[in-house]
């Protein structure tokens, strides 16, 4: 279950998505819009996407997670526009008969969504001033492969 | 041919649309439209080469074929999560 | 904030109480009653704890964790009594200005309470019969250190 | 000098009962404890080396001293989470 969303999210009912009587173990990961990043401070952050391939790279993204960390189940949805600080920019949840696999299953995820997924975002100022903050990738080789 | 491109966040503001129409002579590969667009939109020049493209909605390497009608996007660097 | 609870547990709950304008990611692990495990099929789990003890060690597993991982907050319930499969036995939830810090403190939470916490659990069988199951440990050194 | 010793799940199973009050003569140690519930309840003694014990709500180790009144509690493997 992938999804795009211009309201606010909902983490319980991403665990809801997910949750199974085959499961010991489910986890939902929330990120959500920080005051302070390194030195500058913000007031919402504001999310774009190419909707259509970031809906297909997030549902790309669930099928591999799932063969990879045998997951029983999982949920991205990532909100787009105006995202105050405080609130949820993007849910993860992931499910599995044991939690090692769930919590490296949503790190994971996390990973590859921040890497290949074409959303973009802008941190608003207090000043209204507005720029581009792309992601800082952890990893090596950490352009999508073509 | 002709393929559309589509441009986001900075790169939208470097050419000042979200999209634009690239005529090619065919055959073309995405090395061919990256060339294409940096003589087009000189201000987006210099950031072109560290942006992605994908073709239709999947991310494509420089020796990838267009054809006509292809969805080209150009994606700098994501930030979402 | 720590917690014995017999009745269902909230994850929602849990994820309010970690939320923070400071932090930029939260997670929440649920451990649920599975209907499999090994060769065994369970209709209920019942649980049983040392209450002042667990309650303790509980504390001491969020204050360690806070301090290892430099977490914002951090919130542990745990359910007691009867818990259909399917029902969450465990909520652990962690909110930290960065995600890696947040998914590695959920774990190493799961860890140590699983390693130290005086709380018993019984598989109960279709057939009503009741077995004791303890934690298989993943890590060395797995005694609580006295 | 008495402390009274509390028997959760399987250690509750082998002695029968919840709580038990031992008397140990001063000065005693975790392990003096240990010898006494061995003799007081031998279901229990087969298993009783491989739990743990804790004092007042702390972990404690065979040569801990015990004081009257310390409430001793016998904890087989945990089952939490």
């Amino acid at each position: 279950m992938a999804g795009l969303r211009h309201s606010e999210l909902d983490e319980q009912r991403c665990f809801a998505a997910v949750r199974s009587p085959e499961c010991g173990a489910m986890v939902v990961f929330a990120g959500t819009a920080r005051r302070h990043t390194g030195g500058r401070e913000a007031v919402r952050l504001r999310f774009f996407a190419y909707e259509p391939m970031a809906l297909r790279e997030m549902e790309a993204i669930e099928r591999e997670a799932i063969e990879r960390f045998r997951l029983a189940a999982c949920a991205i949805e990532h909100r787009l526009g105006d995202v105050l600080v405080g609130e949820t920019a993007i849910v993860v949840a992931v499910s599995s008969p044991h939690r090692a696999a769930a919590l490296e299953g949503a790190a994971w995820i996390m990973n590859e969504l921040k890497r290949r997924v074409p959303i973009w975002k802008q941190e608003i100022a207090p000043d209204g001033a507005a720029i581009w903050v792309p992601n800082q990738l952890q990893t090596q080789g950490a352009a999508p492969s073509c | 041919m002709i393929v559309n491109v589509l441009f986001f966040a900075q790169a939208a503001e470097f050419t000042g649309c979200q999209w634009h129409e690239i005529e090619l002579s065919t055959p073309a590969t995405v090395a061919d439209c990256r060339r294409a667009l940096a003589g087009t939109f000189p201000q987006l020049a210099g950031e072109l080469p560290s942006y992605l493209i994908a073709v239709n909605c999947d991310y494509a390497g420089d020796d990838a074929d267009l054809r006509h009608g292809d969805e080209v996007a150009v994606i700098p660097p994501v930030g979402g999560g």
